[in-house]
């Protein structure tokens, strides 16, 4: 039997731009019926725009959403650049999904506490918007967000109001510095994380952001006594094919494009810390 | 299916297997020996103990083109280029042989398969060779390849001073044996005897290697070992079980193609990400990376070493830092027992 | 493979590409054509800040791409804006100009020339002399990329 | 072995290892034994113990100047075994001020020229057990016996046009020096394909580098490839594309050599590093014989002090296109 090429994007288009601050935008894409395929939050697509190539980036929307895709993708190198310029209207091309998604089937009835910083919120955008869709499944949901100024938040409307009315559902914001103007919590994510002392019990914790903030964000879960099957991050690397064959994504035998990129603590502790 | 050939025939043989298609065989090219088209005047070496580059081209080319795409306005059209047509590889040496196998567990083995990789597979047949020789880097002996014979083979082929022996083993192999006619004789009885081929013996202790390796991703075995590492990427593209590979576009907005070709663990930017970080930022970990992968990784999720003991890395290392040389660093020698 | 480009194609007309001196090729074309003196079309002009700007890859780069001729023209030595530029460019690009010529393109293919800003007949006739020779070569498929042909 | 060379390499190391135990280097670069009598890698002596490896012979081809780029990030002082190629290429770092001179000590050692196993073992006909050497020959010894051959003739292509065999920059000088070497024919293949036609050039260029994999050991071997990003890797503006093109490979290969215009010091470790037998020296020698023709004799890495051709000028140079 023939098998698909598995290198070859299919059509999409992006349906429309948001600028959600100075160097992040956020791209609604639809395939040529709907959806370009069906995803788990947590999982990630190819997006290519020639003559640039193509990279990974990770899906924001909710697979509750049935209208089209989310990216919100920060400015950072030579697709993501591509990206940027584009325009509402424009074919690019997309394939996955890659991954291995959240683990929601194992956090159901649990209470959830996200963690985000800058644009890995992204990411857990994907699956708090499946749990608001799910919300019998999940117990009492804690939000932690946060960046470096308040223009440098993405989906300010969300976070600050959407979510908040959510029933049972917490929303602690955080900016690195005092601006004018900001009336939320001054400092560090992993330092808000452990001032509001967050309980173990019954809870799973999701995070992701920049390094250096999920190594300390690690630290403090540690000293709040999560357990490392209790807490669940998202890494990020360089891809090529998205299936586990071009080689650079593993942390030892394991391929973060089709084994990961979601691992919990206790995962990521039996592997080689190369991310 | 057995046939034979007089030596002094195989020009011949080539002729006619080039006509259905392009034909691949051990062509001598300036200093070396490169698995190449056949042309008229081509200088065919089949005592090459090995080609310089392993054969692996075959299957995953060094550049293979796949997408062609044009861009007018907002529109964007991308069309498949579908792999060549069929091809035979001529003189294909069994550790060479062994080692496409094992790039057919990731290909062909682990889901989804790769469909270019599979189309070129089953668009090749294999004309193996037995070796009637080894250098002082074969140690193919080492992984369980026997230099006489090469299972995964499509034709088994033996060289002596004055003929060539094909025995088939696949339909593939017999319709190509059959569709050469009278060029070859019938030999049901034929059997070349020679002297088993003698392959070097580094003391090796493969056995529970991987296992061990598990431990020693902290060894400090690996501050020496990468030291001399020039950081070129030699090892990786003349290693048949190497596989990375990179994707890349070629041409401007409005038209162009997208291509995948080899690349190299040991390059700095084969991880490197966009905004600078890069997770295995140095020598070191690249050479951790490229030996691990071989002995212990590849083994976790296909049960084998990805070495065939080809030699090509202990022959081509500017600096002889070879698979030999790691897996003696990494407690894989034999101890003599007192 | 490389060399089948565009082979006695009827009606082919050669592309030039020349990169010149801000300070005084540049304006040496200027010069022609305000004086209405002609040269051929062919010529597709690059200015560049000063001769000594050009890195040897802008000319692989002009060949990779199609450029059947490729020429530098800065101003004459010991008049540099700059003033040291062209002295420097000069044993730079005859080092490369015969470096290029060892690797098999013919050596009408690729020239330096020193223009001054008032000389637009040198100017005009440097163009023409170009073009003529390189129509009398031929098509350049030499270090082009013949991905190119695929691509319209 | 020799017996003169085991003495050669006691010598060596006594030198060294009063240095290196004694503080005055953190680090020797030297030469140990690989798998195989042939083959000799570099070595990393910090002990008394690693010393034990140290090797000297006729197989030491590794330019080990290079490595004081990422050695020097980890230890102050570096000791380093020069031959006449290594001790040149020093000077070439030195020049793009890459190494500094005061934390590196250099032991002199004169070069034999060094021997090129498939050059031996083809020679030998059979399997060649060792070889030892004597007054300019090379005794093979295989097992039906033993044959001689010119040494001159088992020599390394890099080495053959060697003319600077003695270090031409040393701190201590360990063995007696041997001399200037004549080498008529270090330009010979260049001026061989000089003499051919334009089209027959670019068919044997074409060829030769058709069979470039670009894994870049021409580079990282290379002790005048030492910028910090290489224009190979260079993102915006993209110069190098990794598609297999003859075009592609012409830009590399005509770019690297470039890059060693008036730098190059003709050790030919690029063309020994070449898996595939680029004949890369070529290239190379034909930018120096170019220059010494037009701009004055100039030896890339003799002497430091020394501009190089392409970093200077006269008013009156002349130039290779038409002045007038």
């Amino acid at each position: 039997m023939k098998s698909a090429n598995l290198l070859m994007p299919h059509m999409a288009t992006i349906l429309d731009i948001t600028e959600e601050t100075p160097d992040i935008k956020t791209l609604r894409v639809v395939g040529k019926e709907g959806l370009p395929f069906d995803f788990m939050p947590g999982q990630c697509a190819m997006l290519s725009v020639p003559p640039v190539g193509e990279a990974i980036f990770s899906i924001t929307s909710s697979p509750t959403c049935r209208e089209c895709l989310e990216f919100s993708i920060k400015d950072v190198g030579s697709v993501s650049g591509a990206l940027h310029c584009l325009v509402p209207g424009q074919q690019i091309g997309i394939r996955g999904p890659y991954g291995n998604g959240f683990p929601v089937d194992e956090m159901k009835g649990k209470d959830l506490l996200f963690i985000g910083g800058g644009i890995g919120l992204a990411p857990l955008r994907s699956l708090i918007g499946y749990c608001f869709d799910h919300r019998q499944d999940f117990g009492h949901i804690d939000i932690v967000y946060g960046a470096r100024s308040p223009a440098d938040m993405i989906r300010k409307s969300e976070v600050r109001e959407t979510w908040r009315e959510q029933p049972d559902t917490s929303v602690y914001l955080t900016v690195d510095a005092e601006f004018p103007d900001w009336d939320g919590n001054v400092g560090f994510v992993p330092n808000y994380v452990s001032e509001l002392a967050f309980t173990p019990e019954n809870r799973i914790a999701i995070t992701c952001g920049p390094p250096i903030m999920i190594k300390f964000v690690l630290q403090a879960l540690d000293k709040l006594q999560f357990s490392p099957e209790q807490v669940i991050t998202t890494l990020e690397m360089r891809m090529k094919c998205g299936v586990g064959k071009c080689g650079r994504c593993n942390l030892g035998p394991v391929y973060v494009c089709k084994d990961g990129p979601v691992f919990s603590l206790a995962e990521l502790n039996e592997l080689p810390a190369e991310y | 299916m057995k046939k034979i050939i007089a030596r002094e025939k195989l020009p011949e043989l080539w002729a006619h297997l080039s006509e259905q298609g392009p034909l691949f065989l051990p062509i001598q090219d300036g200093p070396v020996v490169l698995f190449q088209p056949w042309f008229e005047g081509a200088e065919i070496n089949l005592d090459a103990v090995n080609s310089a580059v392993s054969p692996k081209d075959l299957f995953l080319p060094r550049e293979e083109t796949f997408m062609h795409y044009r861009c007018s306005g907002k529109q964007l059209e991308m069309t498949p280029v579908e792999p060549g047509e069929p091809v035979t590889a001529f003189g294909v040496h069994p550790c060479d042989l062994k080692a496409i196998e094992l790039l057919d567990r990731v290909f062909l083995g682990q889901e989804p398969p790769d469909a270019l990789y599979q189309q070129r597979r089953e668009n090749t047949t294999v004309i193996a060779l037995s070796c009637s020789a080894a250098d002082p880097f074969c140690f193919c002996g080492d992984f369980g390849v026997d230099p006489a014979d090469a299972p995964g083979a499509d034709i088994m082929a033996h060289l002596s001073d004055d003929s060539m022996l094909f025995e088939s083993r696949t339909e593939k192999g017999a319709a190509l044996l059959e569709q050469a006619g009278d060029l070859l004789a019938d030999a049901p009885e034929e059997t070349f005897s020679r002297e088993a081929v003698q392959t070097a013996d580094f003391n090796l202790q493969l056995e529970g290697l991987a296992e061990n390796l598990k431990d020693r991703f902290d060894d400090p075995a690996w501050d020496q070992l990468y030291k001399s590492c020039l950081g070129c990427g030699v090892c990786t593209y003349v290693c048949p079980t190497c596989y990375c590979f990179d994707v890349e576009d070629f041409g401007h907005e409005a038209e162009g193609e997208r291509f995948r070709c080899w690349d190299s663990c040991m390059y700095g930017h084969f991880t490197e990400m966009a905004g600078g970080h890069n997770p295995r930022p140095e020598r070191k970990e690249r050479v951790r990376q490229r030996f691990l992968h071989k002995l212990q990784y590849y083994p976790e999720i296909h049960d084998e070493i990805a070495c065939v003991g080809c030699g090509r890395c202990l022959r081509s290392c500017p600096v002889n830092l070879d698979i030999v040389q790691a897996i003696k660093a990494l407690g894989g020698e034999k101890i003599e027992k007192r | 493979m490389s060399t089948a480009v565009n082979e006695n194609a009827a009606g082919w007309e050669p592309l030039i590409v020349a990169f010149c001196c801000n300070w005084c090729s540049y304006a040496g074309g200027d010069m022609a054509g305000t004086s209405r003196m002609s040269y051929p079309a062919n010529v597709k002009v690059i200015r560049v800040p000063c001769s000594s700007r050009m890195s040897p890859m802008f000319i692989l780069r002009a060949f990779q791409r199609g450029a059947d001729g490729v020429l530098v023209a800065g101003c004459h030595p010991g008049d540099c804006h700059y003033s040291t530029g062209n002295y420097h460019v000069r044993r730079r690009l005859s080092a490369f100009k015969r470096l290029v010529e060892f690797t098999g393109v013919e050596p009408d293919r690729f020239e330096v020339r020193w223009i001054s800003s008032s000389e637009g007949d040198k100017f005009a006739d440097e163009m023409a002399d170009m073009t003529n020779k390189i129509k009398a070569l031929g098509p350049n498929g030499k270090m082009r990329d013949a991905r190119w042909q695929n691509i319209t | 072995m020799a017996e003169h060379n085991l003495e050669q390499i006691e010598k060596i190391r006594e030198a060294v290892k009063q240095d290196l135990l004694g503080g005055r280097i953190d680090l020797l670069l030297g030469w140990e034994k690989g798998h195989y009598w042939w083959q000799s890698r570099p070595l990393f002596a910090q002990s008394e113990e690693d010393l034990e490896k140290l090797a000297w012979d006729s197989f030491c081809a590794v330019n080990l100047s290079r490595y004081l780029l990422e050695e020097l990030k980890e230890h102050n002082k570096v000791g380093v075994l020069v031959k006449g190629c290594d001790a040149r290429a020093f000077n070439r770092l030195l020049q793009d001020n890459m190494v500094p001179r005061d934390r590196v000590i250099l032991y002199g050692l004169p070069c034999p020229g060094m021997l090129d196993y498939d050059r031996l073992a083809a020679e030998a006909g059979s399997v060649l057990l060792s070889i030892t050497e004597e007054n300019g020959q090379v005794v093979l010894i295989t097992a039906e016996g033993e044959a001689k051959a010119d040494r001159d003739e088992m020599l390394l292509d890099k080495c053959r046009g060697c003319i600077y065999p003695d270090p031409a920059v040393y701190d201590q000088m360990l063995l007696p020096p041997q001399g200037e070497k004549e080498s008529p024919e270090r330009f010979k293949k260049v001026e061989e394909l000089e003499a051919m036609s334009a089209q027959e050039r670019f068919a044997y260029w074409e060829k030769e580098l058709s069979r470039c994999l670009r894994c870049y050991a021409c580079r990282q071997a290379c002790p005048y490839c030492s910028c910090r990003e290489c224009f190979v890797e260079q993102e915006n503006p993209r110069w190098q594309g990794r598609a297999y093109q003859p075009s592609e490979n012409f830009m590399f290969h005509l770019i690297r050599a470039y890059h060693g215009a008036g730098r190059c010091i003709d050790c030919g470790e690029c063309e020994r590093s070449c898996p595939v037998g680029i004949s890369l020296q070529e290239l190379n020698r034909k930018l120096i014989k170019d220059i010494n023709e037009l701009y004055g004799d100039y030896e890339a890495g003799l002497d430091a002090e020394l501009e190089p051709p392409l970093l200077t000028y006269r008013p009156d140079d002349p130039a290779a296109f038409s002045e007038k």
